[in-house]
């Protein structure tokens, strides 16, 4: 077993590798920027080094300066968290070049999933239901033709984009020709890639995926879902397990269907499939995340399980030994992602953290990369803390979530705290009535 | 009396950027001073690391620069790796103190991903010590040299 | 001398946007200067509470007495209950602004657990105010009346 | 049901009324002394009384103060907590007479099981195991005979006393009757009531302790037991759920046991039934408390319920509705007390807390009454903030203690930290050879 850890992130998930490390008895080595020295995963590491500037390309997602701290240092293993490097088939490869363990998928599984046209066409051979979509674009005649063929309203999006970035709705063919030009320019700057296809647009779906895990001896564990509907701009900010649109019988026929199509390609480590849920019960397979996701704990709480933990299990090479009952999810979890932003215009609101008080009590975790007298810089995503709560019921899991929100106080920072209230009071919300338009429709 | 907001809002923006304290200009008879003290350290988890943050948080070298201040200038790295003074283990250091450099003549190598990177001077001046020794981790921005500049 | 308040109000957001400490601008003969002291209590919640912290965690006040203040001297609760100006609901009140009164003499009823506790004067002087209306609850050291000593 | 409770309590027992009292839609009043005007329980409340000065004799234990903040509030119920007026019997009949809900045992239950030597009677006339014992010791020459008729060593105990107070262990008779005097007016100082007696004393137990739970419809549940062993000088610091000691039949034999004892006795609301556990096995019956304890959260851990809402849904008249998972513990749960002291001499240690970092994280519950800014006063209990941990096995959750420990930082006071650090660093404690000697027998 590898006995240091690099962690290759910062901000709450770098905390989060550290903790599970930590409890294992693996030693940890933080990576971070210049203006993230006193931040708290270089603090709470148990050596830290410094990689480069606060410009993140010169810093966390710098490959050479990475490797060259796993070096100096005499870490065994990598671990890339979520986001920079963790989704990067070259990063992966040149740990693996370097005798470093990378704690994650393989390197061509990520380039399998990596590249949403074939991995849904992956998908689609190994059996997932699929939305409706096309083959790449040719060109603006090509995609006159391939929208018709499908149908309006469709959606125009990034061969390699992700997170919900380069998405193009359209109502008819009106106004095409535009879109198509800006998409293909946005795309090849975003992605470096400007390969567009369509894909059937459904207008009000909900966003459910299944957690996965996979070991070297072949076992693949589907450990249930999450509803993730609650989206920002396909910025997911409120995240649940299980879902209350999943009945046992679509969970389990689901769940029998992905450890099938996962076995047969051999998936190792921990990955996410998403699918959206159409209004008449219809699960299709959106995307593979072949990593950790920030919503991973909402899966933890329910199952019983530290994901992070499996992780290392898995690329220490043991096969999963997970309990029986971590199959079935008991009481119900909800996770808020408290950002560093203005609640209203969504501005990010980078600073010093004057006062801080985080929710405690039952069922309450909190996954945090802030504290009192801390900086929030203005380089790096605006997540700052994740609020977690289990409980037996989802009706009880929103009254704790409230509670817990109402109990938090972070100054110094705009945070989209009242932002979250307003869900969590909303009736529709209550009673469960989502869809990744939910925000969007608001009233404010 | 006539504010500048915008000028007022640039020099915000630059205090945040160098993560400053306090920028004060005066010109003629105006005067602008922008001030932030640091926030109180409550809540700062301070003893549990058993890193040593060799890193200085306020240490403004991004380059192998020679910053000026008050007790000379220093060659810092700008890789992660390992310092070499010599360009073989039985080579001869590429410098020492009292040595006098130009610019674009190599000080050091620093190892990272079994590349050799060779930093190189910026200034010319002459070398008055070596902070690093020889085979030792460096970290970005550790300082390698103290240099006398002219 | 003339304020341009907007201009000061301007210069107020920027430091709250800002999150800075302080401003200042000196132009020809004119200064402004705002500033605001970091506030040494980090992680205090402050927002959340939506109770009416009436009692003052300074008050020193602890029993019916009249500590010295600049502006007089205060009768405080020594009780949690009800607060009663008279003896019974149709009775005059047993003080009024202007009377004169004399240690010993029962100024108002704070009424806990159906117990009528009678408040006495501890010193002698002249009610110049009453802070609390008739029938309304009242808190351990909340203020009942000032009171001019002499 | 009552709609707005009064929680005659501070510190972080306060927060976790108000925290569960939140989540159900009831809402808050906080009584607080004036040097508590600030203090966090204060601040969460929905309403807050000052009801006396620091002085705890005029403020939190002052009855009628505590009544007339609930009659100016108009409060419904009443939630005691523990220590202060929790098992104070006239405290409970006051509540009822003013027509408040006491959220807690009846008062005659808390008189019954308030005497420790008719207590230990009842028990045994309830057909629990109880240590072999004496009556009332009437003057010196009646404790010679009784001692020498128990055989020593012998414990001996103020009948009045409680938390591990007024007892001296006796190895032979001589020197008893010094003791026998100094231990007489002790008691009659701090209980005020001097009666004494004898009871076996065993050189190595181990504390175990069962939570149960009983409803205005004749039901009584069992929650499984917490080993609470690691104690200085009769007062718990670490607690945790299950013990390592108990077989599955002990556990159940001793679980119908006390439910059938506990029915017949027809006990309502939380309470917790204290054993020594021998070297033998032997469980003896110690005391009984009749309400919420400081360590109950490894009970909830591990059971998954709310043992303050299950006072309250009793206090309301609603029957036990706990799921049938809830009788079979899941994990293990590990509690530390942070107390303000100095983790050598124990002297007390208040003042402003100038840092503060709690830990986080998977499996990390943390109920505390601080936060940074805020002021220890010295006028009561030292316990500042309780860290519980929670996972699948009891190693598993030694390790998530340790590292939750190392994360947390308490600046500006000292607390007790270290000590739980050399505990849950050393051997026998990690392999559960523990007794309530522990600490005593810890080298420095």
């Amino acid at each position: 077993m590898f006995e240091k850890v690099l962690i290759a992130n910062r901000g709450e998930i770098a905390l989060r590798v550290i903790r599970t490390c930590r409890e294992l008895g693996l030693r940890t080595v933080a990576v971070h920027s210049e203006i993230d020295a006193d931040a708290l995963h270089t603090r709470l590491a148990d050596e830290a080094i410094c990689i480069g500037p606060a410009d993140p390309r010169r810093s966390y997602l710098h490959i050479p300066a990475i490797i060259a701290a796993a070096e100096i240092t005499g870490a065994e293993a990598v671990h890339p968290g979520y986001g920079f490097l963790s989704e990067n088939s070259e990063f992966a490869e040149t740990c693996a070049q370097c005798g470093l363990e990378f704690i994650g998928p393989l390197p061509e599984q990520m380039r399998l999933w990596g590249d949403k046209v074939s991995a849904r066409a992956l998908a689609k051979s190994l059996g997932l239901p699929t939305l409706e979509g096309t083959d790449i674009i040719k060109d603006i005649e090509d995609a006159v033709r391939k929208a018709e063929a499908l149908g309006f309203p469709v959606l125009l999006k990034a061969s390699g984009g992700g997170g919900g970035r380069g998405m193009h709705v359209l109502q008819s063919k009106e106004g095409l020709r535009s879109v198509f030009e800006t998409a293909r320019a946005e795309s090849r700057a975003a992605f470096g890639n400007d390969s567009l296809y369509f894909e059937k647009y459904l207008e009000r779906p909900r966003h459910i995926e299944f957690q996965i895990l996979g070991d070297t001896h072949g076992n693949i564990h589907v450990l249930g879902e999450r509803e993730c509907s609650i989206q920002r701009r396909h910025q997911k900010i409120i995240e649940e397990a299980p879902s209350v649109a999943l009945t046992e019988e679509m969970r389990s026929d689901m769940s029998a269907t992905i450890r099938r199509a996962m076995g047969e390609v051999g998936y190792l480590s921990a990955g996410t499939l998403e699918f959206l849920l159409d209004e008449r019960g219809e699960l299709t397979f959106l995307e593979m995340n072949p990593r950790i996701q920030v919503e991973h704990p909402v899966t933890e709480l329910v199952m019983g399980i530290d994901l992070i933990h499996e992780q290392i299990r898995i690329a220490d090479g043991q096969p999963l030994a997970l309990p029986s009952q971590s199959l079935t999810p008991r009481g119900h979890a909800i996770e808020c992602r408290i950002n560093a932003e203005d609640p209203d215009t969504f501005a990010p609101s980078p600073g010093v953290i004057t006062e801080l008080h985080m929710a405690g009590g039952t069922g309450v975790r909190v996954d945090s990369g802030i504290f009192g007298g801390g900086r929030v810089p203005a380089h790096y995503d605006p997540l700052v803390a994740k609020l977690i709560v289990h409980a037996p019921t989802r009706a009880q899991a929103i009254a704790k979530m409230r509670r817990a929100l109402g109990e938090t106080i972070i100054g110094g920072i705009r945070t989209n705290i009242p932002l979250h209230q307003r869900v969590l009071e909303h009736p529709a919300f209550e009673e469960g009535r989502i869809s990744t338009k939910f925000l969007e429709e608001l009233p404010t | 009396m006539k504010l500048d907001l915008d000028q007022l809002r640039e020099l915000i923006r630059l205090l945040d950027e160098a993560n400053l304290t306090e920028i004060e200009v005066e010109q003629d008879d105006d005067r602008i001073r922008v001030r932030r003290d640091p926030a109180p350290a409550v809540g700062v988890p301070s003893s549990e690391s058993k890193a040593a943050h060799k890193a200085q948080s306020s240490g403004s070298a991004v380059a192998p620069s020679a910053p000026e201040e008050d007790d000379g200038a220093y060659i810092t790295s700008p890789f992660v790796g390992t310092f070499y003074r010599a360009p073989s283990p039985d080579g001869e250091p590429f410098v020492d103190i009292g040595d006098s450099v130009v610019p674009g003549q190599v000080l050091c190598i620093v190892e990272a991903m079994k590349l050799m990177n060779e930093i190189e001077a910026e200034v010319a001046g002459t070398i008055v010590e070596v902070l690093v020794e020889n085979g030792k981790p460096v970290e970005y921005g550790d300082r390698l040299f103290r240099i006398e500049i002219g």
